[in-house]
């Protein structure tokens, strides 16, 4: 039993030290500072929590006793340490002797290396560290995997302890909001100097975990006067929050509900209907480059000599925000309609290749039409949205007619969801032959699928080039498809309060950790990929909503729960007194 | 006037003849059966019913019009409804939802009346709600309706898709093997169902069964398809006595195993 | 199994004959239309014969080094249904693995060598770039991929969108910003002319290559018995563990495959084009992604027919219709629109449909 | 009954829509920045003051590209400024008070231009601002920071529309795109006499802009242009344009763009056919080690121009040295605007100089409304591009264009313009 245990640990060790590896060479330690060690010992603990804990039915056996446990924690944390000290030796080594490693690793600089040893870069360059040093970090490394191997008997023992049934924890979920909220507006306060520099960043990720959290809480409440309370709470909450909020706050929250509209949109099409898009963000540059159409026809060479020749005048907007509001909805359902109409017999990844391909064909003219777009140069001075003569242009505005854009579609989208449209969107994902089999038309609904897909899209284009006001080709880029296809996937497929969730995780977080600007990207995709293997039907899945309002809990489901057939059939036979009981 | 009406009818698939020249023609009110070893056609003759095949030859009549061309929607618009021989319901949808998508064709609002609930659009939900809980309540599955088609027990996914084709309002219902794979007391539930759907709703109803007491003892007249061709035609006593289907099922030992 | 149904189901529409020959004139319209614009605008500029002989060969090459990409995305999806997103990045990886084997021989001094030797240096180090994509491939398999499996299609999408990413921001980050470049040894610098027509050698090198590899990879899928039970596995995934074959190892069998195409493609388009950079995978992805749905996604000569048709439409495209070459990417996407409208499964997509209904 | 809801939830939204329509009380009390103004509706707001307490920092937002599809010029910009910052502090900075470059990610794009924007808008602490490295990005802060009267100077967005006679926070140490291209038009046409050319461009606002920029001044003056050809920042294999461009014979292929483009279309040209004797001519986009690097032997005679004016080459040297101490790489390993990049800064802080003042606290007081005017009275300032001297429209870069050629691997200057 000893032996697989140390096997064990030397597996899990070996895929440490690449952890370790890689945090090194992406220059981790620099960005760290003094903590550096600290922290990748923390890291080390953790992650030899999380290898150990988890184990295969088989290797339970020996999980079970803490010296195995310790076995493997310290033979894994001696291989880690130990090569990771050698590998740093090696670095240190060569970077004393006066090898530039720079070339070929952009991040191994002194600075990098000493900050592991809590050194001054000099003494890196000059060779002056004792062997002892490196012997400190292994021992370090192993002292910390050992602490993960003790937190995974902790938690056991946490776990067999019966927890306490408290009715009161219900309250938790429901209060959390609002406790943030009073956060949020304690942060800013002038006088709160609470995270210095960063106070404004803090403050952004508490706005945003409250409007996640006041979602997570109306879907804890219980049906009834309960949720209404609380829908109303939130809804003057959220109102009331771009009026808190400084104006970085304000636009961060302007773009994701910007994306919000965009993949409630997208969430038609994929969630709903089942058909994969990745080309969606064509509909999002038809509203943004109609609006600039109409709102700065000055910009395109093409459109301002039509409108000369006219004898209008072409150096004010032809349209208002609102005005154009018709004609934007309309360019986007048109293009839903001319997207949807070659696409109608193709099926999965096909139309997921298609679908991109009319992405990309949609932003190279923009850049290629240069008379008509002004190519990569881009459309400038669109006007942003006025209201009575007040200028709606600014951040803390937009946020705003974010927010109402997004409540008017996620309005619209639930609404539809549960219209006999919607039954007919999900009965085509579900099976498309046997929809059309039971009586729904597939054209007409997978065109009314792009066709109010786009539509959305293109709302959310407008406001998008109205926040901008200037916008150039490659704001349209694949890549927001992708995020926006993301952010409907990793909140849930089909599920709307979803969309807000993945919006706030997809478009806000990168924003919260500018603080690691260089880093943020693949943390991101870091996240990306564990959010998808631990919770892969997204942060809020989408149910199903009840109609028949008698039941409590769905009965149990199992090989021997008898059909009502069987129930049924000595009630035909008549002769079987027990007959007919439910 | 007889109700379906099908001359001639031949589907080719590549080389492989699946349905020759049958003929077939079903009265009103009537309870048909279609048996047949298996890869006998019956169920491509099905598709070729809903317009889900085109036949290359023959012609389908339905209350008098060709049916031919027309799409799978706009057929069964007319009257004609299916369940499926492995059950196709839409799994993550409830049972309610489900029936729902089945009155697709008998309803009329717009995604526009949806969004703004038009009264309209509520009444007619509000109808077709009560009509999928008397569906539901018809074939017996009262109480399971917020239930996720996928997670019915099979009998009732069975049930389940036979509401979801009343629902269209058929005139026809076409059943293919509604019995498979039940127990026998569910199977005899199964056929009472049947016998309710023609006495109290008045459906003339074609199905396709392999088991031979079900058939034999509901239908007014059994169709035998062999090899695409249809070789006897009557009332059920006089099928179990023709030769032809003798033979084609290698005597009655190999009837009962043909069960799937 | 799959919850989400994006695949093709068992039952097929027929095609309402009316729209059928609709379809079809609409397709001899416009192949009209094309060459009417061929005949009068391409051909008008008066372009040499070689002028087109030498961008065919160039569209060869394009398609050449897609091929290998595809491949490898066909591979996956054959046996997997997912769209392998960050297969591009694999073969980026291979790029740079190839790189650092050329330094080093380079430092040994093998480059200088005898030509034998050279060529050896040289099969070494598309070796080395086939080991570095290979053990990114099957790192990404398990760590992101296999964890998903069972889950709705687009859940694995997602997880390969995220590991691009990764992929290309940790080179960035690792190997820092600048493009490397590769030295090309005099044995392959340059090229040959064949009447009039410049043929560069490392072109040569990446048509040959291409073919010769789709050909081992046929031969692998359809003789060897792992091959087999590759194919076993992308029938039924279920029925292949019950007969015995081992999925994970399938499947880890063929990550390494397409992996090991990627980076051989990746070692040479650095000889080609002289540059790895951290994103230089992105876009020979998303083009040999394009090829293997053009030619029939799962389908393994489908992929080559495919990439070699999207190159030399890259290439010719744009001077046969004279029009910019920036609208090349937009000819090659109405290309793959056009055909997936008259052929919604690909060039040789049915093929594939029919052995598995 | 449900019809009430439904007029409740419309009602509802209209009062959210008029909520935002009433103007917010003057100076929210939670904000701590003052809610920005709309902008045409009522007068120019003034800035006001930016108090520093002792010990605390002077603080200068920047807004480089580290991400997007330029890092390597946008890590050379950032890093460049960092220099520019160590110097500023090296002299003393301003009375004793330091310099601190707040880096952010403009990611080269107009959304995360206006979010970057936005941030050093809500931080009152921030004074100025270096960047963007984009024109996009740079579009996405310009209204912004204008609204939040921050000025800005960018060292490296070329778009002609950047500055304007309304934006008086806008400012730029880049040359706009006009003169170099027109000055690299009059090189090809007069100096090396060529008459029959092609032009090719990355499709990036840059190198499209500048391509059309020469295009025009080169048959302005009588030149034939016979390709003008967009290729992708990202490709690697242009031999298919450079064959169809071949087809014509031009004498000269200048190209807009970037060095990693222009290093590859220089290499392939050599293979294809018609262009084996054709020359190559690019910008200050592809003025970089890197450029040489890629195209190896490929890149002997060809030609570059670069905004560099009177380039000095003592304080270059002594930027040079300490870029490489800090950071282990030359600066022309990444990119072509670290010179800008370290005088855009410089510019800044010397302005701060001539305007900041002790209050009696001894706290450092600067007024943004005479940073803003001090920024646009820079006169004959000596940067390491040249003399630095603002226009009217903030145009401040050292006004000239000089053309080198590659000879031995090492650029060589041959010709200047404009100095």
């Amino acid at each position: 039993m000893l032996l697989p245990s140390v096997q064990r640990g030397l597996r899990i060790g070996a895929i440490a030290f690449a952890i370790l590896t890689y945090l090194v060479l992406v220059g981790l330690p620099l960005r760290l500072g003094d903590l550096a060690l600290p922290i990748l010992a923390g890291a080390m603990a953790l992650f030899f929590w999380l290898a150990l804990r988890g184990g295969k039915s088989k290797q339970d056996v020996f999980n079970r006793q803490p010296a195995l446990l310790f076995t493997a924690g310290l033979s894994g944390g001696l291989t880690a340490g130990l090569l990771i000290a050698a590998l740093l030796a090696v670095f240190v080594n060569l970077t004393s002797s006066g090898v530039r490693l720079q070339p070929i690793f952009d991040k191994m600089t002194p600075p990098n290396l000493a900050a592991l040893y809590g050194v001054a870069p000099g003494a890196i360059v000059g060779g002056e560290l004792s062997p002892l040093a490196w012997l400190q970090q292994a021992l370090l490394l192993t002292v910390a995997s050992g602490v993960g191997a003790a937190l995974v008997l902790v938690e056991r023992w946490a776990r067999g302890r019966p927890t306490p049934r408290i009715s009161a924890l219900r309250w938790i979920p429901l209060l959390l909001p609002i406790a943030l909220f009073l956060f949020v507006l304690w942060l800013g306060m002038p006088g709160v100097t609470f995270g210095g520099n960063n106070r404004g960043t803090i403050r952004l990720l508490a706005a945003m975990v409250t409007i996640g959290a006041g979602i997570l809480a109306l879907r804890a409440a219980h049906p009834g006067r309960e949720r209404q309370l609380l829908s109303l709470l939130y809804l003057a909450g959220v109102a009331y929050l771009p009026f808190t909020l400084d104006q970085f706050q304000n636009s961060v929250l302007g773009i994701v509900f910007i994306f919000v509209m965009m993949g409630l949109g997208l969430n038609i099409v994929v969630g709903f209907a089942g058909l994969l898009d990745l080309g969606y963000v064509a509909f999002f540059a038809i509203g943004a480059y109609m609006y600039a159409f109409l709102s700065a026809p000055f910009s395109s060479p093409w459109l301002s000599a039509q409108l000369q020749s006219l004898g209008i005048p072409a150096n004010a907007p032809l349209l208002s925000f609102w005005m154009a509001l018709p004609i934007t909805m309309l360019a986007g359902w048109i293009g839903g309609v001319l997207l949807g109409i070659p696409v109608l017999r193709l099926r999965g990844d096909y139309l997921a290749i298609v679908t991109l391909g009319f992405g990309e064909i949609i932003r190279l003219f923009m850049l290629n039409l240069a008379e008509l777009t002004n190519g990569p140069r881009g459309l400038l001075n669109i006007a942003p949205p006025y209201l009575f003569g007040y200028n709606l242009g600014n951040p803390r505005d937009i946020f705003i007619l974010g927010l109402i854009g997004s409540a008017v579609i996620a309005f619209s989208a639930y609404r539809l969801d549960n219209s006999r449209l919607g039954r007919a969107w999900i009965a085509m994902r579900e099976d498309q032959d046997v929809a059309q089999a039971t009586g729904v038309n597939l054209v007409r609904t997978k065109l009314l699928a792009f066709a109010i897909g786009a539509l959305f899209a293109a709302l959310a284009g407008q406001l998008y080039a109205a926040r901008q006001t200037n916008i150039f080709p490659e704001n349209f880029s694949l890549f927001v498809s992708i995020d926006a296809l993301s952010l409907v996937i990793v909140g849930g497929m089909g599920s709307i309060p979803g969309v807000v969730l993945g919006a706030l995780a997809l478009k806000g977080l990168p924003e919260v950790l500018r603080g690691v600007d260089e880093y943020r990207i693949v943390t991101f995709a870091a996240l990306l990929v564990t959010m998808m293997i631990v919770r892969p039907e997204g942060i809020i899945p989408s149910t199903r909503r009840r109609r028949e309002l008698h039941e409590e809990a769905e009965p149990v489901v199992g090989e021997d729960v008898p059909s009502v057939l069987e129930r049924l059939a000595p009630e035909l036979k008549s002769d079987n007194p027990d007959g007919g009981k439910k | 006037m007889a109700l379906l009406e099908a001359r001639g009818v031949t589907k080719v698939f590549g080389g492989l003849v699946a349905v020759s020249q049958v003929d077939l023609t079903i009265e009103e009110r009537m309870i048909a059966s279609l048996i047949g070893p298996n890869g006998a056609g019956k169920t491509t003759f099905f598709n070729c019913l809903t317009g889900l095949y085109k036949p290359e030859e023959g012609d389908i009549l339905f209350d008098g019009r060709s049916i031919i061309g027309l799409r799978p929607d706009q057929i069964t618009a007319l009257g004609i409804a299916r369940t499926y021989q492995n059950i196709r319901l839409f799994g993550s949808m409830t049972a309610i939802e489900n029936i729902l998508v089945g009155q697709h064709v008998r309803l009329r609002s717009t995604p526009l009346g949806a969004i703004l609930q038009t009264p309209f659009t509520r009444r007619e939900e509000q109808r077709a709600e009560k009509r999928a809980r008397e569906l539901l309540a018809f074939v017996g599955l009262t109480g399971k309706g917020d239930m996720l088609a996928k997670n019915l027990p099979y009998g009732d996914q069975r049930l389940l898709e036979v509401a979801r084709a009343l629902a269209s309002d058929p005139k026809l219902l076409l059943l293919d093997e509604p019995a498979a794979g039940m127990n026998p007391r569910e199977t005899e539930a199964m056929m009472h169902l049947i016998h309710r759907l023609r006495n109290e709703l008045g459906i003339t109803i074609l199905l396709i069964e392999h088991d031979m007491k079900v058939v034999m003892s509901i239908s007014d007249r059994v169709t035998v398809l062999d090899y695409g061709k249809k070789i006897a035609e009557g009332r059920p006593e006089e099928v179990r006595n023709d030769p032809r289907v003798i033979e084609a099922y290698l005597g009655p030992g190999i009837l009962a195993e043909t069960h799937p | 199994m799959a919850v989400t149904t994006y695949s093709s189901t068992s039952v097929r529409f027929r095609q309402k004959t009316t729209t059928r020959w609709l379809v079809r004139g609409l397709g001899v319209l416009i192949l009209a239309l094309v060459a009417w614009r061929v005949v009068t605008v391409g051909l008008a500029e008066g372009y040499p014969a070689t002028f087109w002989m030498s961008q065919l060969i160039n569209g060869l090459v394009l398609g050449g080094v897609y091929a290998l990409v595809a491949l490898g995305y066909t591979l996956v999806y054959g046996i997997l249904l997912m769209i392998n997103f960050a297969h591009g990045d694999v073969m980026m990886i291979g790029g740079f693995t190839g790189f650092f084997a050329l330094q080093f021989f380079m430092a040994l001094g093998w480059l200088q060598g005898p030509a034998a030797l050279v060529a050896l240096a040289l099969i070494l180090i598309v070796a080395a770039g086939m080991f570095g994509s290979v053990l990114t491939g099957v790192t990404l398999e398990r760590v992101a991929y296999r964890p998903l499996r069972g889950a709705p299609r687009l859940v694995p999408l997602i997880s390969a969108i995220g590991a691009s990413l990764f992929l290309q921001y940790s080179v960035l980050l690792i190997f820092g910003v600048s493009p490397r470049v590769y030295q090309k040894p005099a044995l392959i610098e340059g090229g040959f002319r064949a009447g009039g027509v410049f043929v560069p050698y490392t072109g040569l090198i990446i048509f040959v290559t291409s073919l010769f590899l789709m050909l081992m990879l046929y031969l692998i899928v359809q003789r060897t018995k792992l091959g087999r039970a590759m194919r076993a596995v992308a029938e039924d995934k279920g029925t292949a563990a019950l007969m015995g074959i081992d999925v994970d190892r399938v499947i880890v069998f063929t990550f390494i495959l397409g992996s090991a195409l990627a980076g051989a493609a990746g070692v040479m388009l650095g000889f080609h084009n002289t540059v790895v950079k951290f994103n230089s995978g992105f876009i020979p992805g998303l083009k040999a992604f394009t090829a293997a749905v053009l030619g029939g996604i799962g389908n393994i000569p489908g992929a080559m027919v495919g990439a070699l048709l999207l190159g030399v439409i890259e290439a010719i495209g744009p001077s046969a219709l004279g029009i910019p070459t920036e609208y090349k990417d937009i000819i090659a996407f109405t290309v793959l629109v056009l055909i997936l409208i008259f052929r919604p499964s690909g060039l040789l997509g049915e093929v594939v449909s029919e052995k598995r209904a | 009954m449900r019809n009430a809801r439904f007029l409740l939830l419309f009602a509802a939204l209209i009062a959210l829509l008029t909520a935002c329509v009433a103007p917010a009380p003057a100076g929210a009390p939670a904000a701590p920045a003052a809610q920005p103004a709309p902008a045409e509706a009522q007068p120019q707001p003034t800035g006001g003051q930016v108090v520093i307490a002792p010990g605390q920092t002077i603080r200068i937002g920047g807004s480089f590209a580290l991400t997007g599809p330029i890092p390597d010029p946008g890590k050379d910009i950032r890093q460049a400024a960092e220099i520019a910052i160590d110097d500023l502090n090296a002299a003393g900075g301003v009375e004793g008070f330091l310099f601190e470059l707040v880096a952010e990610d403009g990611a080269c794009s107009g959304d995360q231009g206006t979010v970057v924007g936005n941030k050093f808008a809500a931080d009152p602490t921030i004074v100025a601002v270096t960047g963007g490295t984009c024109s996009g990005e740079t579009f996405g802060l310009k209204p912004i920071l204008q609204r939040a009267r921050i000025p800005f100077v960018s060292p490296s967005a070329t778009n002609p529309a950047i500055t304007d006679p309304e934006c008086d926070v806008c400012n730029r140490v880049a040359l706009s795109d006009a003169l170099q291209g027109e000055v690299d038009a009059d090189f090809v046409y007069n100096q090396l006499g060529l008459r029959k050319v092609a032009v090719m461009h990355d499709n990036s606002d840059y190198g499209k802009g500048l391509a059309e920029i020469f295009q025009n001044a080169f048959i302005r003056l009588g030149g034939e242009v016979t390709n003008f050809e967009g290729v992708q920042v990202g490709d690697t294999d242009f031999r298919a344009v450079l064959a169809k461009i071949g087809a014509n014979q031009p004498e000269l292929i200048f190209f807009g763009g970037y060095s990693t483009e222009a290093a590859l279309i220089a290499q392939q040209m050599k293979e294809t056919a018609g262009l084996e004797n054709a020359k190559f001519m690019s910008d200050d986009g592809a003025y970089t080690q890197q450029y040489l690097q890629a195209a190896g032997a490929a890149a002997e005679g060809t030609y570059m121009s670069f905004v560099a004016g009177d380039a000095q080459a003592d304080k270059l040297a002594e930027f040079t040295e300490k870029y490489v101490a800090k950071f282990g790489v030359e600066p022309s390993q990444l990119g072509p605007f670290h010179g800008q990049s370290y005088d855009s800064v410089i510019l800044i802080g010397e302005a701060i100089k001539r305007v900041a003042k002790v209050d009696d606290n001894g706290n450092l007081v600067i007024d943004r409304e005479e940073l803003i005017k001090a920024i646009r009275a820079t006169k004959g300032l000596q940067g390491i591009t040249g003399t630095l001297t603002c226009n009217e429209i903030g145009e401040c870069g050292a006004g000239g264009v000089q053309i080198f050629i590659v000879e031995n691997g090492q650029f060589k200057q041959i010709a200047g313009f404009g100095m």
